[in-house]
Parts: structure tokens; sequence; C-alpha cells
């Protein structure tokens, strides 16, 4: 009975440490697993969480970065979080080196929807930090199994400042191929900076995808999300098309402590991903 | 086997601290059973770390600063005698002995003072045995 | 006694005329809640709502609590019963609120009762004193019974008493404790935000309703309130499981007084006597 | 109903009953404490307190303790020594539940058991446990903070529990609700044969239950979900309501329908444990996330989770009101916050 016990983190050891950004408070964390069968059982598909558990710390909800047609390991991008909360799991990983143990449970909540997207133009649009599931699921989409699955894809992604765009080999992989269109954008350049330079909202606006058969997928800082949402009402996008990943705080991962509860949805278990037609009948509580 | 008392010393590190010192350096003996943490005067001590040390097993706390009127930080010592005193008075309501929890002024020239005082104090806790009461179950 | 009709008369005169006035954005009053015997606090801001305004022998709450809630500069008009006064007089020594901004409804108050066992608890919730120590209209009589009574005196009992049988009756006591925080929330003193108890960094007690963890945070905020609780017995009213917070409360209130020759919230003048010091303190208190 | 067992037994003798319980598992009942009545674990039949009126703390802490360790941990490298905490699995017999509590089992049984991802922990007490349910006294008056008529549940209302038990005078007469129930009741030796008239008599109380009036409404469930929907941002209802709350965790810890918890960790010298414990929406810190965004910073917010909790998003989700009209918020509440009164003004609305 209790190996089905949900609580229970499974053993995984971090193979590689990968830092994203010169700020050094945001790294990738390549996990793999220690038993087979918790591999095999270990299903998902991009836009889906899971709880990094380490003892004496707690457990922290993290997105997974990685994209389940990279077969053998599961990676997560983290902040070391903490400004106003000290964030302690967050802090201990990024004090971690690689050949640590820790725990992971999941995969926890709704991916993005894989079937609704399929045979659709994709348009995904993040911001700073919030762009790790993005990037499992253009990873996803651009296998070569599933290209074809979907339709135009078009990337519209932004940082504060060239130093703080994450995956920037994967990035200037995608900016090579021609079936998807990278739209890369900073805040504000530095010498070095031979790029776009504008918010996020602006550069969608340039871009103007055609909202015909077309799904945008949204994920930011909240700042990012009040001011690109209107271009894309603007662009008569219906609700219905316009996803975007919820955050709230959570513990248990599976629809039970009941701290991500916001009306009759729990944020981990009926979400994180969710529509703005499906926010819009949520009330104003996150 | 004796009883060998775990006592938690918080040193200011004007006076306290360097008496520690100069004890140390002229060689004067007194009993090892006292591990001394720094704090840069005595207010600096928040009455929970004395609740907290009781818990996790200290079975005496012995809190160092200067002398009245002698604070590095001319005033901090007169806060944390009153605030050390009001702890003192919980000790004592909650039930614990009062006499585990001692504050003593001790300045950087007293090196034969802070020796005389973990020496007694050590003695002292010796005789009231182990602390019990606060000390989590378990901790050792 | 107090003639309770009498006071809920005057006080809704009073609170009609501030509110119609407009000299303050709300009156910290009481309502019913179920019913007559289960008042609630209540904050009138409108001249309509004055006749929901109540007060009985069961107003026990101590509206000072809700002080802090509003912004700061907002006009508050509070009724304030003898432990409410001293709690108002702690939160403008601390600076939480200005004096100009509070207009205080004086009720002199003796024989309040336990809303559960009906007994009068007096001398538990007033600190011995009937008549507010500070106020701006009086909506009664002040009442002299003429023996002041020591709010101490419940205490000798649990002084006399040997140490570890004390330990064994606080231990038995903490143990009860289920950490709703009602005692905290219920204090007008205590208003932090984060409270210690719910850091993380540095975690000073388990979350969970332990031993050790109840005894750090109730020890704790026992210290806090050293020489800021002004007995008005809150926090054992609020308790769920009854535990007896404020013969702690009392005994540190005392010691304090003793030491430092000052009771908490008596005089607006006065510091603190944790913020404070004297040159002259004896290290007799140490002892 | 008519073909099931009824059995009685002298008041007196119920400690002989304890007694084969304590053999055969753990025995709960309500124990009298100085605050009131709790159910705690039976080390001394003669602790069992029947003339209880409710306890303090709802039995929901019996399948959903206020602490649960799920894992017990020592610090090391480079990896941390883990063992997971084993449950203990003796069965269990939960004695003396009032009506309206056992219906508050059913409706966790929703969230824990019967929707998404099972909780091991509550199935497995759950499955483990007998319920003993025991009526209202219906010669004693009604607490004035009661309202378990609104949602539908009478005073001596059997459905539920396993066995039910009603008090005859100086007798307590036991009747098997369920199988597990009847086969209980057949192994109890010291039980005696009750005749016709204990089982009119039976019959007649559960009748007369239902006429023992609590406060009441009418209180429609789909209806009092979409009006709460559409007063969710009726901020002069919610200050109004909330202009005495303390915002303090009592009303939920003492709740038997509330079941939010927290996870953590908790270590003393490397050595700890993982364990959940209970938490509560009204806390300030309940949704403060890590960024330093909170959701919920005022006490209308976060007492306007808990009655829409209750009231609506339960109805939308599982059914059902997630509440059992017991009294508990309402007579524990430091200020005498009433939630009947609270939903009675918002149906006027």
């Amino acid at each position: 009975m209790m190996s089905n016990n949900p609580y229970i983190p499974m053993p995984v050891t971090i193979t590689k440490i990968i830092n994203e950004v010169d700020t050094n408070d945001i790294k990738t964390f390549r996990l793999t697993f220690q038993n087979k069968e918790d591999e095999q059982k270990f299903k998902y598909l991009p836009g889906q969480f899971a709880e990094l558990s380490i003892f004496g710390k707690g457990e922290s909800p993290i997105g997974i970065a990685s994209s389940p047609t990279e077969p053998g390991y599961v990676e997560f991008t983290v902040q070391k979080a903490g400004v106003i909360v000290p964030g302690l799991v967050t802090a201990a990983l990024h004090d971690l080196e690689e050949g640590a143990e820790i725990g992971m449970r999941g995969p926890l909540g709704k991916s993005w929807p894989i079937e609704f997207l399929e045979k659709k133009n994709i348009v995904v649009v993040g911001g700073g930090f919030a762009f790790t599931t993005l990037r499992s699921l253009i990873n996803y989409m651009l296998h070569k199994d599933n290209r074809k699955r979907f339709g135009e894809i078009t990337v519209v992604y932004g940082a504060r400042n060239p130093g703080l765009l994450l995956y920037k080999n994967e990035l200037a992989a995608w900016e090579k191929r021609d079936d998807i269109k990278t739209n890369i954008t900073v805040d504000k350049g530095n010498e070095s900076w031979k790029g776009r330079e504008g918010f996020v909202p602006n550069v969608c606006k340039e871009v103007a995808p055609s909202p015909k058969n077309t799904v945008a997928v949204i994920c930011g800082p909240p700042i990012m999300i009040k001011f690109t949402l209107p271009v894309f009402y603007d662009l008569k996008f219906a609700k219905e098309n316009i996803l975007t990943s919820l955050e709230m705080r959570m513990k248990c991962g599976i629809g039970k402590c009941g701290r991500c509860n916001v009306g009759f949805k729990y944020v981990c278990s009926d979400g994180p991903v969710f529509s703005m037609a499906e926010l819009e009948e949520l009330p104003r509580d996150f | 086997m004796e009883f060998e008392p775990k006592i938690l010393g918080i040193a200011c590190n004007w006076c306290t601290y360097t008496g520690a010192d100069l004890a140390g350096t002229t060689r004067l003996k007194y009993p090892q059973n006292l591990r001394v943490v720094r704090v840069m005067c005595s207010s600096r001590i928040n009455p929970s770390f004395i609740f907290r040390a009781f818990q996790l097993g200290a079975d005496g706390v012995l809190v160092g600063g200067c002398h009245p009127g002698d604070c590095h930080y001319n005033t901090g010592n007169l806060y944390a005698r009153r605030r050390l005193a009001v702890t003192k008075k919980i000790l004592d309501f909650a039930g614990l002995e009062p006499s585990r929890f001692r504050v003593e002024w001790i300045s950087a020239s007293e090196g034969n003072k802070f020796a005389e005082v973990v020496k007694e104090f050590t003695e002292h806790v010796q005789i009231l045995g182990p602390q019990t009461k606060f000390k989590i179950a378990g901790v050792s | 006694m107090t003639n309770f009709k009498q006071i809920e008369e005057n006080l809704k005169k009073e609170a009609k005329k501030l509110l119609e006035a407009g000299s303050v954005a709300v009156v910290l009053a009481y309502t019913k809640g179920a019913d007559e015997k289960h008042p609630q606090p209540f904050a009138a801001k409108k001249a309509d709502d004055v006749a929901n305004i109540i007060f009985n022998e069961y107003c026990n709450h101590n509206l000072a609590r809700y002080i802090v809630r509003y912004a700061p500069g907002t006009k508050i008009a509070v009724a304030v019963k003898a432990a409410d006064s001293r709690a108002v007089v702690v939160l403008i020594q601390e600076e939480k609120i200005k004096r100009e901004n509070l207009i205080l409804l004086g009720i002199p108050v003796s024989g309040m009762k336990n809303q559960k066992t009906g007994e009068i608890i007096d001398e538990k919730t007033t600190g011995g004193l009937t008549n507010p120590v500070v106020y701006d209209v009086l909506l009664g009589e002040e009442i002299h019974t003429g023996k002041p009574v020591s709010p101490y005196t419940v205490l000798e009992q649990y002084e006399k008493m040997d140490k570890d049988a004390r330990f064994a009756f606080w231990k038995a006591q903490f143990d009860k404790c289920i950490r709703c925080y009602a005692c905290r929330k219920a204090c007008p003193m205590c208003y932090c935000d984060p409270c210690f108890i719910d850091q993380t960094k540095p975690r000073w007690a388990d979350k969970s309703p332990q031993s050790h963890g109840n005894l750090m945070y109730h020890l704790t905020r026992f210290q806090h309130l050293a020489g800021r609780c002004i007995d008005c017995g809150e926090c054992t009213r609020a308790c769920p499981v009854d535990i007896p917070l404020y013969l702690f409360h009392k005994k540190v209130a005392k010691d304090c007084e003793e030491m430092f020759k000052q009771a908490a919230g008596m005089k607006i003048e006065d510091k603190l006597v944790m913020v404070d010091f004297r040159v002259e303190d004896s290290d007799k208190i140490l002892e | 109903m008519a073909a099931s067992v009824l059995k009685k037994v002298v008041i007196e003798k119920i400690n002989e009953v304890a007694a084969v319980l304590m053999q055969k598992g753990t025995l709960i009942a309500p124990v009298k404490e100085e605050a009131g009545a709790n159910f705690r674990e039976i080390k001394d039949p003669k602790d069992i307190y029947l003339d209880y009126y409710n306890s303090i703390l709802s039995p929901k802490m019996v399948f959903f303790p206020q602490m649960e360790d799920f894992v017990k941990y020592q610090l090391a490298k480079p990896k941390a020594d883990a063992k997971i905490v084993e449950m203990n699995l003796k069965p269990a017999f939960l004695f003396g539940v009032r009506p309206c509590d056992v219906k508050s089992f059913e409706i966790l049984d929703k969230h824990f058991y019967a929707s998404g991802i099972i909780d091991t922990y509550w199935k497995a007490r759950r499955d483990n446990t007998t319920i003993i349910g025991y009526a209202f006294d219906l010669d004693k008056p009604v607490d004035s903070a009661d309202f378990y008529n609104t949602l539908g549940i009478g005073a001596a209302d059997p459905e539920g529990s396993d066995i039910f038990i009603v008090k005859k005078d100086k007798e307590l007469l036991l009747k098997g609700i369920t199988k597990k129930g009847e086969a209980l009741l057949g192994e109890l030796s010291m039980l005696e044969k009750a005749d016709a008239k204990d089982e009119k008599y039976f019959t007649d109380y559960v009748k007369k239950g239902k006429e023992k009036k609590t406060r009441f409404m009418k209180v429609d469930d789909k209806a009092v979900a979409k009006k709460y929907e559409d007063i969710f941002e009726n901020n002069e209802y919610w200050t109004k309501m909330s202009d005495a709350c303390l915002s303090c965790g009592v009303c939920t810890f003492v709740c038997p329908t509330c079941y939010c918890f927290d996870i953590c960790d908790e270590t003393i010298f490397g050595k700890g444990t993982r364990r959940r414990i209970w938490d509560a929406c009204m806390f300030t810190d309940f949704t403060l996330e890590t960024s330093g965004h909170n959701p919920r910073t005022k006490v209308s917010q976060r007492l306007r989770q808990k009655v829409c909790h209750k009231y609506s998003f339960s109805v939308r989700k599982y059914d059902v009101i997630s509440c059992v009209g017991c009294g508990r918020c309402t007579r524990s509440c430091p200020v005498n916050i009433d939630i009947y009164s609270m939903v009675e003004e918002a149906t006027k609305l």
C-alpha cells in the first residue's frame, strides 16, 4: 500500500548543472533516475511540473524544462528565490554539486494541451525566467517525430538584458532553423548584443501573428502578461486560444492540501495550464 | 562517570570574549565544558537563543558582557540587562532552575574573573545535574 | 456595577454624533453576534450602523486589537474599557497610532462576565482597574469600588509551587496547544508581520504542535510581551483549549513592575520598559 | 433496516464493551478534558465520557491527525538516509460520534478518497476503522450554535455509521447499520438481545431525531454556491463580515470538514521528519509565494476563501456543501463570528 503513497519522493541524482545567467542565480539541473521503474513510470508532457525535495529543507514545485523527447533524464531550471521570503529549497539546490542525490515527486499537474495544439500554428511568448516549460514545449514540437503534427511555430522570448536569456545555445540553434521563427528581444542590450531591443508586448505587436487557427502560449512575469494579453486580444485571438500557466503557492501538488485552491479549481491538479477562457471563470483570487 | 555539563557561553566581542582570550593567553585553567559563541554586543542576544539553547541540550547558559557603562556601543548592555532579567524570570516561572542561566559582566582585562566565573558556574551546574526539562527528547 | 443599558445608549449617541459629523471614519464598538449573549466586535462606518451597536456584560473583546488594521492616519473612535485603554496607550507609545487620530470613548466597567461560564471576571480582564486610564469622553460615571484589587493575587498559589511541579503544570498546559494562534491574533500587542514563529530563516521552533515547539512559541511570546502586556486576558479567552496564558503574562508583568517600577500602558508619556534603561538599574535583577 | 441486528447494554457495562474493543485494536472515544470533551485513544475504559454534548476538536483527527509523519531522515553526505514511516494499522473503533460528524467523513471521503489521487493515509485509516455513531440526547436542549438541520442532518441519523447507538434511560441500544457493524455486534458477547419494544424505541428515536430543531434555513446547494460566486467581489459584504475576524485558525482547526495541510521538514541536529500538519487558510502566510506575492493579504480575502470554499467551491467540485452544521466554529470563535449568520445574510443579498 505504501508504494502508492503519493507523498514519498523518488530518489534522483543531479548529473549536470548548467549556470544559465550572468547573475548566477538561475541554474539548470539535470536529474537522472536511480531506479529504472521510477523512470518508466515518469511519463510527462511539456507544461507539467514536479516537486523537488531536499530533506531538511522541504519541497518546491518546479516546472519541467526538458522535453519528453529527451529520454533518460529530466531537467529543471531553478531560480534561487528569496529576496523577500527565504526560499529554502532553491537555495539548498543551488548549493549542491553534480553527483548529489535529491528527491522528486511527479510528474504533476496538467500539461500544455498537446492534442488541442496539433495541426495549429503556435505562438510561444515567454519572458525572463518563466521560459522553462515553454522550452520544453518548443523542443517537444521541434522533435523530428513531432514537427509535422504542428503548423507554424513562432517564438517571442525576451529578457531584461542579454545576460539573463536562458538556454542561449538552443536559442541560437533555433534561429538557424527554418521551421521555427524565433524573435529574441531584450529590454536593454549591451555592446555585444546584436539582436533586437524592446519589450515583449511590443515585439508581439510587430510580429502580429494571425489569429487564424493559431494558439498563443504565454508565460512570463505578471507585468509582461498584463501588457501582452491586450496585444493578443487586439489581434482578435479568442480567449480559448490563449494559454498560460498559473502560479500559486503549493505544497502537496496533487490537489489535496488546499493551498493552491482558486475557486473550484486546484492550480496544482486542475492546472497549472489554463486558457484565458478558463481563467475568466475563476474568481480573481490569485 | 561524573556528569560533565554542557555549557553555552555567549560572549560580547569587546569585553568578555577578549577577557576569555586573555584567560587563555595567560594560561589560566578553567573547565572545558564551556562552548563560546561570540556576539558583537550582549544586547544582540535574542532571549530565544537562551530558550533554544536549553531545548538543544545545554545544561547551563552563561552570558558575558561589558560592565555597565563600559559598553562599546554605550548603552547596549543596559538594554540587555533588563531584557535578560525578564528572561531569567520567565525561566523561573516556567519551572527551570533560574541559576542555570547566568549573566556576568567581564571586561577585557579580567581574564582572571572569566576563569573564576566559568569554574564556579560549571561546578554549580554540575551540582544541579543534567537539564532535562527543556531538552527535546532524542537530542544528545 | 456598571449600568450597561445606560452605557449602550451613550455609546450609540456618541458614535452617531461622531459619524454624522464625519470626525471619524470608523467607530469600534460591539454588535450582537449569533445573539446578545455572544457579542461581536463591530466597526460602525455609517451613521446607520449605529443602531446595531450594543454593550453588555459579555463585551470583553479588546477593541484596541483592531486599530492597527486601519491605514495610518485614519481617524478612529474606540470604545475603551480599562484594559482596552491601556492597550491603546501602549500602541501610542509604540507609535503604531497617533493620539490625535483617536477619539476614546471611555467605559467604566465592573461586573463583566465570562461568556461560557457566566462567572464575573473583572480581576482577570482589567488588571484590577475599573476606569479607563485615558479617554476623551466617559460614557458613564467613574466607578470607585473602594479597595483596589491587586491583579496579581491569583499568582500566589503558582509562585508557591515548587519548580518541578510548576514545570509539570506548564508542560501539561502547553502540550494542549494546537497552534491555532488565536492567542497572538487576539492580543492587541501582537501585530508583528511576520511573527517570529512563522519565520523560516531562522526557524525558531517547529510548526507541528509538539511539546518543544509549543514551549518555544509560548515562552518567546511571553518575553516579547514583557512590559507591554496590559493584562486584558484576551489570549486566554480566545484559547479553544483553555490554556491559562494570562497567569504567565501576569507573572511577567508583575516582575517587570517590581524591577522597573512601572506598569504597562498607564501613562502615554512613559517609555516602554524594554526599550528603556536606567544606569542605576541594579544588577540584583539578574540574580 | 428492520432485519438488521439490534442489541442492548446497560450503560455501566460499557466498560466491558470497551475492554473487548481495546483488545481487538485501538479504541477512540470522547474523553473529558479541561476545556471540554475530545476524541482520544482510550487507555482506561473508565475515561470514556458519554455524557458529552460534542467534542471541541472534531473527530476528523482520527483519520487525519494534526500531525502525520511521512519520512524520517538523517542528513548525511552524499545522501540523506531516509525511511518511510509505516502506519500503525491496527483495527480502530471510533466510538460515540455524533451524526453530524459522521456526515463530515463522507464529505472528506470525496476529497481524499473518491477524486483524483487517493490519499493513502486517509484511505488506510478509513478502511481500518469501525464507526460507532451516537445520537444526540433528545432530552437535552440543542446548543444554540448548532445548525445541522440546515444541512439536512437529523439529531439521530444512523446513516454513515457502522453501528449506531441511542440512549434509552439507563441502557444503550446498539444497531448494526453496515455488514461490518453487524459482524462486530455479533462478536460482543456481553450485549443482550433487544426485544420488540426496544426496536420500536430505536425507530421512534431516529424519527424523533428528525424533529429535534436546531437553527434552520432553507439552503439549496446549487443556489447558495451560485450566490457566493455572484457576491465574490462584493467587498462591502466581505468587509462587513470580516471586520471582527481576527484571522486566527480556530475555526478551521476545530472544523470537521477543513482539510488544508502543510508539509514541512523539521530537523534537529540533522535528524528530522517530513510530516504534514494542519494548516489554515486564515493564516497570513498560507498563500505567500516565495516571490513575495500574496494573493490574500486582507482578512476579508481569507475569510472569503474559507466561506466560499465550503459553500461554493465544494458544491461545484464535489457536489456537496462541505459544512455539517456542528457549530464548532461558532462555539470556538474568540469573537463570536457565526458562519450560519453569514450565509443567512448572503442569501438575503
